[in-house]
């Protein structure tokens, strides 16, 4: 039972922030727009024990609950960290729920093979925009035809790179029949899998809002134009206070909603998170940009690292039409504000 | 270092959701749907009788002393039954102003007797209280109040005029703001003043959804007692800015338009963006509120957060007010039966301007997190 | 054939304008709440010909075009004019347009009867929302059934009154049988006259939104708070800035939303002048009493006559989801910047 | 009084109307769709190619004087033109700077000589001009420029660094803003500079989409002629904000989506409140640019008009861009062929950066309504 003082893990967070602080400067981030997932970086991250943090230990993780993996997502999206910890995440996750581990020591991403076929113990299909899938050993796939999840390897061959607005890989894969692939029976659904994500993406996205958020703000005390620091004019302030507000409703909403999700699909609660992050990650990439002024514009500044992010997160596990439409629908189910009131499941028993 | 890093998540407890239900059940039987014309939040209607029924409950004056008839609870609990009351459009304006404002302060930098003399009656219902703050040339400068009181007779004697002093009409006080020297802002003291006190003059001033609770007060020659200063003379400034600020967090700042949400959330053809928006804002600030609630319980003072939270929710107010009317169309006049989104929209400008305007809080934001950032 | 050069009447707005600021002050605007239109004014415009700028001499009009009564609504929505200036020219435009015309020195509203029914010259049914039906003395209703327009008088009968939230006349007519009627066949169909209201109703906001602008940077530069002029602070300019956008961009459309009028249906230019005039019309009812702060939120200071009217009037003739959707529709028919580049009738022929 | 006063409707002539069908029969030859990558507005690909074809149709320098080889036409033909080339994306970045403001500068403040020096290459698009204004220190307080220009042997030597210089690196001349004596804003000269004058250093900064027409230019010790000097020593900051001025209200403020603009306007699934904004909004600014060029043309300077138009036009771009994204969803990497939406997405702040800020545009512009009411 979690109570009204369920929290975060602060220590974890403070954590993951300083080692991310320490190994994964802004030079280390651009630096993997080309080079792919720093290795290094990621056998580092791998030691301690974050990538499968909120795993349980008796599937190789590293134990804690969601509220740990947000706290991880959160602490590593602060330095932009170019890894797949989300990918790798649920990865795992899928393969725990299915009785299933990860290999240890690699580097795994996810997918859903909607249009996968599988034929006697192979996969054949392709499926697009998998993320970081040229730097993953393992790629885990939902296949919902089936039930099944599937742990494939060797699958380099028929990939085909791209990368998304932040410079990351979205690559598109092509199983062939020729990898390797080991299936369980899995009971996660798409849905399950989705809300996961979304949860997931907005806790990155609320890291990313804190760091464009303090870089904003330390840029605005320090720029002098008319003769005194931009922040103290008024048009200025209001984007400065924008942003905090940014980080201050998207990091509670996403801790809120993982709390809940301990308990039950939480999809409410996740939709929610998702929406403002979005929304307030668009509303704040804009208003960095405009404190900022040209020098933000650059890549020689660091402020594109987090919010070329946001943009990238932002349209991806949970916007525009589809998540509006779904959150809309819930919340036009029961009388709204008694549902948030109660605080309870109560989009799933109206 | 940054406002969020103070706020952390919490939800009720077994006990709390006890009062919750407890709440509900006493008003759905008190207050049936269809029995009252639903408000719009804290602007909502006056009604004694109801207000004398809530403070029966012991759900008025909740976080005051015992020992003045307070309910000595917490803050997340009052809250509980605000967010029931509002979100119904409840006629809490008789008690509202007393039992969110005057009565916490009185608690704070009363005297023994002023405690005793005022907190039970609010904690009763009893009494209603004004806020006399504003003047034609002091709206969100405070600074620039000039109605005054001078030490007269071993009491003082008060002139001048105040303005937008909602509910004055029926308030027994009025808790003002006068000048007591010429030192900008450590010559301002704040007086409680019996409404019947002769030379106390009320009259209302139409507000703009034609209704009458907005009044202008004057004070010709008004003789207080020297008891009827609260807290130092000369200090009213902090106490009145120290009195606004936690206000600033509450649940009110996001529920005024919470009938008129309900109904359209229930609507098939409601713009999906905009109730999503909606929906996933009411949550949020929900939380928000309720986090601070909890900081306020643990002895913090999260002022900045507060205001943060009122900058925003505020204007997420109108916004949903502005959508709905968008999508409902014609508005009809604001006293028909069917006008609670005509008040809406007329009243939905004044809910970023009471309790210090966005651009004041926006200003107020940003130099503390300057502030924050040259420790 | 009108030209580049086709432009308002100028004179005309002036002489409006200058005739409603002496005869029309916020006193006799907010007496009209209680007092219905006030006779003498209304017989005054009368006899000056504005109700009837727009209306051909032939059908007892002063002649000119829309965009003339476009000049005369603007110019009297400026002085929040309590008068159904705009209803008038509607019912005098059906009845010129069906050989018809309104009996002189009356005062005239205006009606879609989708429920009326018509027998043997007599009209039975409800109407709701009819505005100033109280204080007019013919009510011209459309017939769309049979293609018919009627002229109606002693309706007074089966009236309940009712009000906008300006607080002007919007009445329930309940036609009986009983009423002196005459029926004329007519070419006007609903939508036309809908296209009519719509782009009546954008200049009279038109006007309104000028009237705005001027009163809250008068008030702004006269108000001082922290001791100095409110206008001189950036988070009040940014206000201003939005009014007299608001003003000139709507303005500009309605101007050449009615001379596009003038030679076509002009679908796409009257509903995107409506649009910009509803949308407009809410942000800067937000910022000026914004601006204006608690004096702008009582009926003694005059603001509220001005933005009262901004509500009413961006809520009917064309808004919300239907007007949105119906331009969406046409912007997405064709290519869409070609179709405005060429400023012609893009949205009918293709 | 207010600005609109001065904005009346006007629309094309029947010649202009042949102007602009022409350009169109032209570019449908010249430039078929899938020929070229379609760029954001101003901000499209260089193609001096391009720009010389361009320039022989006598569709560059259009308002330039026909003795220094431009058109002598008006600001609508220019307009004309530019509408046709911008809703294309088409590769106008060689020209556009010369075209649109560089050009029009020479022709207005520069020397017998300048003219005839430059503008007959303007108009026939072999020079590309780019600004050197924005140095680390100041950027939208140009007052604060500090690279010098110093009097030495009959002419000038120039030290300093101009930062945020788009197209430098392909630029044949660069119209730079130097400090020539101390005075904030009377001390400041601009200067015509060749870019292969010895000591210009020019060094691409990448830009937020991994662009690389985002400059740095040093002067090291750069001598030049006293012919270099553009209008008087001391008056480049009003020849500077002249040249600005009239810019903001042109039909580039509110074209740079185009190309997205009609491809999302084509989805039968686009949001209809967002579309239906964006349209309207296209026509209503198209029929404002179209004014404002109509003033120009009878002589006048709208300048505070144009500044109306480029704040809210600029915003209205970035909340386009925005609602598309929304819509369309993931974000792939600019330089794919699919990758439009991202650079727009990327580019979309720049858009309230460059050529005056929204902030600063918005104090311009109140200032100037101030000064109005007080007149």
């Amino acid at each position: 039972m979690y109570t009204a003082e369920t929290s975060f893990d602060e220590d974890l967070l403070d954590a993951v922030i300083q080692f991310f602080a320490d190994q994964c400067p802004p030079a280390v981030v651009a630096q993997a727009e080309s080079g792919g997932v720093p290795r290094p970086l990621w056998s580092d991250a791998l030691a301690l024990g974050f990538p499968m943090v909120g795993i349980d230990e008796a599937a190789g993780g590293s134990g804690g609950t969601v509220l740990d993996t947000v706290a991880v997502l959160r602490g590593a999206a602060r330095s932009a960290a170019p890894l797949p910890l989300l990918e790798h995440s649920l990865a795992a996750w899928l393969l725990a729920r299915s009785g299933g581990e990860l290999p240890a020591e690699t580097c795994a991403t996810v997918a859903v093979g909607d249009s996968v076929e599988v034929t006697g113990g192979t996969l054949r299909g392709r499926i697009a925009d998998v993320a970081f899938a040229v730097d993953a050993d393992v790629l885990v796939v939902l296949l919902p035809e089936t039930g099944q999840v599937a742990l494939v390897q060797d699958f380099a061959d028929g990939l085909i790179p791209g990368r998304d607005i932040a410079g990351m890989d979205r690559d598109l894969v092509s199983l062939t029949g020729a990898e390797s692939v080991l299936l369980l029976s899995c009971p996660v659904t798409t849905e399950e899998l989705a809300l996961r994500a979304a949860l997931l993406r907005a806790a990155q996205l609320s890291g990313v809002l804190q760091a464009v958020a303090e870089l904003t703000l330390r840029f605005a005390v320090q720029r002098e134009q008319f003769g005194a620091p931009i922040a103290t004019f008024q048009a200025v302030q209001a984007h400065l206070v924008l942003l905090a507000q940014a980080e201050a409703t998207v990091g509670l909403a996403v801790e809120r909603a993982a709390i809940a999700s301990l308990e039950r699909p939480a999809a409410f609660e996740i939709r929610s998170a998702k929406l403002l992050a979005n929304e307030f990650a668009r509303e704040a990439a804009r208003a960095a940009h405009q404190v900022h002024g040209a020098i933000g514009m650059t890549r020689e500044y660091p402020l594109h690292l987090f919010t070329r992010r946001l943009h990238a997160w932002r349209t991806v596990d949970g916007h525009g039409p589809d998540l509006e439409r779904s959150l809309a629908d819930m919340a036009g189910r029961a009388p709204l504000l008694r549902g948030i009131l109660d605080d309870s499941d109560w989009q799933a028993t109206r | 270092m940054t406002p969020r890093a103070a706020l952390r998540p919490t939800s009720l407890t077994e006990s709390e959701r006890a009062l919750q239900q407890q709440v509900r059940r006493w008003l759905a039987d008190r207050l049936p749907v269809g029995s009252h014309p639903p408000g719009l939040g804290m602007a909502a209607a006056a009604d004694p009788v109801f207000s004398a029924d809530l403070g029966a409950q012991g759900w008025l004056g909740m976080s005051l002393p015992p020992e003045y008839g307070g309910g000595g609870r917490t803050a997340v609990e009052r809250q509980i039954v605000v967010e029931e009351l509002l979100s119904r459009g409840a006629p809490v304006a008789y008690h509202w102003v007393a039992d969110r404002q005057s009565g916490p302060s009185i608690a704070a930098v009363g005297s023994e007797e002023q405690k005793a003399t005022y907190l039970p009656g609010i904690a009763r219902g009893e009494f209603c209280f004004a806020i006399g703050m504003s003047e034609p040339g002091a709206g969100s400068d405070l600074a620039a109040v000039r109605a005054r009181a001078v030490p007269a007779d071993g009491g003082w004697r008060i002139d001048g005029t105040k303005i937008w002093t909602s509910g004055a009409a029926w308030a027994t006080h009025i808790l003002g703001l006068f000048r007591t020297s010429d030192d900008r802002h450590g010559g301002l003291t704040q007086f409680i003043v019996d409404t019947r006190t002769p030379g106390v003059g009320i009259a209302p001033i139409t507000f703009i959804d034609g209704s009458k609770d907005f009044c202008e007060v004057t004070f010709d020659n008004v003789v207080l007692p020297s008891s009827a200063v609260l807290g130092e003379v000369g200090g009213g400034w902090g106490q009145n800015t120290g009195e606004l600020a936690l206000e600033r967090g509450g649940v009110d700042r996001w529920l005024s338009p919470a009938v008129l949400v309900d109904e359209w959330a229930a609507q098939p053809d409601a713009d999906s963006r905009e109730l999503a928006l909606a929906a996933a804002s009411l949550w949020a600030f929900r939380g928000m509120s309720l986090s601070i609630a909890r900081m306020v319980d643990t002895g913090q003072r999260p002022v900045q957060l507060a205001a943060l939270v009122k900058e925003m929710a505020t204007r997420f107010e109108q916004d949903t007010v502005e959508a709905v009317s968008r999508w409902q169309g014609r508005l009809p006049d604001p006293d028909e039966p069917a006008g609670l989104l005509s008040r809406a929209v007329l009243a939905a400008p004044s809910w970023t301007i009471r309790g210090g305007t966005t651009e004041i809080l926006r200003t107020v934001i940003a130099k503390g997190m300057i502030r924050d950032v040259h420790r």
